[in-house]
């Protein structure tokens, strides 16, 4: 019988090593794996490259990751925002490597990574300076530049529900990158909100399928928080 | 005193939103353009996207209405309008890539009479600004109209022979929005739409870097 | 108030002309628009591209309107396959142009031209004939093949339940070519088994969006035909 | 007679079954590929994946259950097993081509020692063939598991040095079954797994168009 759940964080995240790329999902606290990344503090690897669409806000999450000095290198569409404050410090000190992407740029290269797609020419970014130093090509009468794909070692995602399978469904704009950060590592951990029996997930809503998932965790994590603006 | 006034920030949004039709599926950057949406009645069905993968995104919750797990790329706390749908990032940004995006209205540091748009950076120098999905948008949807303040709190030109600040993409606006006038992005290069009244043409035209046709 | 359905086949097909790329979806007949393909018939296009899985079986459908002398080119995976009978009496002519595609490459290029890419690399036919002519590169130790986008002039595709927005979901495997095609034509027409009030779909279920769709017509098909092997 | 006797169709694809563990995702080619969804007890959880977008394909339906909609890429009625899903053709085939099948069983005119396999097409100057997902799988999955007759009905060689036929995919094949073998692929050519009982070395090698280690 396949079962992907696991008993604990620390176990969901067995093995992970330094210098491994990890893929971190959710968007503005939404859909984000926190007690993954939590859980990822905790386990200490060094050296990592974070693929997230920010480089953190406050002091909590992706932010600590970053302001303990685990982060060799992140990939996002948001650096500065407010609130990067971790991030700024450890950049001011030249301690960490930036990589900014157009987040849609982000999430093809993605889901170029899930589909085996190596590279993809895209007009996102041609003729500004996110094309420097990239191939760029006039394709059908459009400059374009060609975009490599991203693969991660880890990927570390939040359902809505999950099964036994693997299977994942997601809740309202809690989606965001979390099916397509699944598709794009070798070893995929989800934390979900609620367990499913398998068979109660509509086959038809079924976003992720299961063969892309290798462990869950079960985190009744509740709602993200309320973003006070 | 002037003879004339410039528009408040919520009228500047309100004219903006007198222009979109019925049917068109919009997004809105941050900032002034993200006011557009207040102005536009939900009895005419426009469809906002928001990129975090919303199609069909609705005004803001009554504050006992609220739902922590619906907010959109401006991190606003927002609602879905019946028959709205949830994409994830990447099917989210086809739709932009794609071409299926009537419209984005887009706020802008600068804007070129070549269409040239440069809202993500100040400096070649800045050395970790903030991109988010301008530039898929600027590239992607169907039109760009960019909603701006007409120049600098100093008065220095943001409408352009050139841009002079980095590129967020190339030739695509196609109409400029700003406290004083309403200007289209020609091959010519700026033609007047529309200006505050009693605003002269020679005074709009001081204020704008290059030439108002 | 949005509302993308017409009343006819006719209505729905209005305008399109000689020369159209074509889109069609289906596979194995499920999912199939054929009364919009029957439309088409009637409707008199002549010099077409179609691109569609195969190049038709049996007399009916795709493979009349190539029978007909309508079709320019086919853009398929499968050209030769049992019943094919009306295909090949064109090609033996030399009537139509035939361009070969490996199934998952054709996804992948409707899937790029609806998604704003306009060429990528694929490991899938790299070194086989089919990359004859294209750009072959390396790419992280793999041989791979630049494909272009494909992009039509219409699609036609069958849902299952359709709304006035024009949101849709399929049926089982009815899913297949339908989205994909969905987004990669300039002219969307739907034909749909069941209309939905607008908010009876659920937000998280719908597949595709209304926003790729412009036409809806209202054809209660009933089941595919079960294929007797 | 031969002391030795060939495995049936069905043998041959219960033989392949034995292989394949629980958890794989899996994707069966035409012919006798299609037959080993038959020789894996359902308790044994092995994920059929096949093109038109199924993941957890069950088996041929009782005739009275038989559903029009669900049809796999063989264009044979089948059914959804409990955890199965849905998708679309591209997002079907991003799973091929991303690696996410374990394994992919596949029928072959040739298979060569260096891993070729050719299974879509006899001639070089066939004009209208037949390609359909087999590249695509061929490329994509994690592994390729030829299933073939060891020769061709006039005992011509199919196992060869370097394929003749179009290839389907360079490097790909690490296993090979037929009715009188399994080989492996190394990257010393061809090493003998298994063999029916009493058929000689001497005489395998003696079918077989590349050296047997």
């Amino acid at each position: 019988m396949i079962d992907k759940f696991v008993r604990s964080v620390a176990a969901a995240l067995d093995g992970i090593k330094d210098g491994s790329t990890v893929l971190i999902a959710g968007f503005a606290q939404v859909g984000e794996p926190r007690a993954l990344i939590d859980g990822l503090i905790e386990q200490g690897a060094r050296e990592l490259t974070v693929v997230h669409n920010t480089a953190g806000r406050g002091r909590e999450g992706v932010a600590k990751l970053i302001g303990e000095g685990r982060v060799r290198k992140i990939v996002c569409s948001f650096a500065r925002s407010r609130g990067s404050v971790l991030f700024e410090e450890v950049y001011a000190r030249g301690e960490i490597e930036l990589e900014m992407v157009p987040q849609g740029t982000l999430a093809e290269r993605l889901r170029a990574g899930g589909a085996g797609i190596p590279a993809f020419f895209t007009p996102t970014g041609a003729g500004t300076k996110i094309a420097d130093g990239k191939e760029q090509r006039i394709i059908q009468g459009r400059e374009c530049v060609l975009e490599q794909a991203i693969f991660g070692d880890v990927a570390l995602v939040e359902a809505w529900r999950a099964d036994r399978w693997g299977n994942l469904v997601y809740r309202e704009a809690g989606r965001n990158f979390n099916p397509v950060m699944a598709t794009a590592a070798k070893l995929t951990i989800c934390q979900t909100q609620q367990i499913a029996e398998l068979g109660d997930l509509a086959p038809e809503a079924i976003v992720t399928p299961g063969i892309c998932v290798d462990r869950v965790v079960h985190i009744e994590a509740g709602d993200p928080p309320v973003v006070i603006s | 005193m002037n003879a004339w006034k410039p528009l408040e920030r919520d009228e500047l949004a309100a004219r903006v939103a007198s222009d979109i039709p019925e049917g068109w599926c919009v997004n809105l950057g941050i900032g002034i353009p993200t006011l557009v949406a207040n102005y536009v009645p939900t009895e005419r069905e426009v469809i906002f996207h928001s990129e975090n993968g919303i199609v069909g995104m609705g005004p803001a919750p009554a504050p006992e209405d609220l739902n922590p797990w619906l907010v959109n790329a401006s991190r606003q706390h927002v609602t879905l309008r019946i028959g709205g749908s949830y994409f994830h990032h990447a099917d989210s940004f086809a739709l932009v890539r794609g071409g299926h995006l009537d419209l984005c209205v887009l706020g802008a540091f600068q804007v070129a009479e070549n269409g040239d748009i440069a809202n993500w950076s100040r400096s070649e120098n800045e050395r970790a600004p903030a991109i988010g999905g301008a530039m898929d948008l600027a590239a992607g949807a169907q039109r760009i109209w960019a909603v701006m303040e007409h120049t600098t709190k100093g008065g220095e030109h943001r409408l352009l022979h050139r841009c002079t600040y980095p590129l967020t993409a190339k030739g695509v606006t196609v109409r400029v929005y700003t406290e004083l006038c309403v200007l289209d992005v020609t091959e010519r290069g700026f033609v007047l739409v529309d200006k505050v009244e009693g605003l002269g043409l020679d005074e709009l035209q001081a204020k704008t870097g290059a030439e108002i046709h």
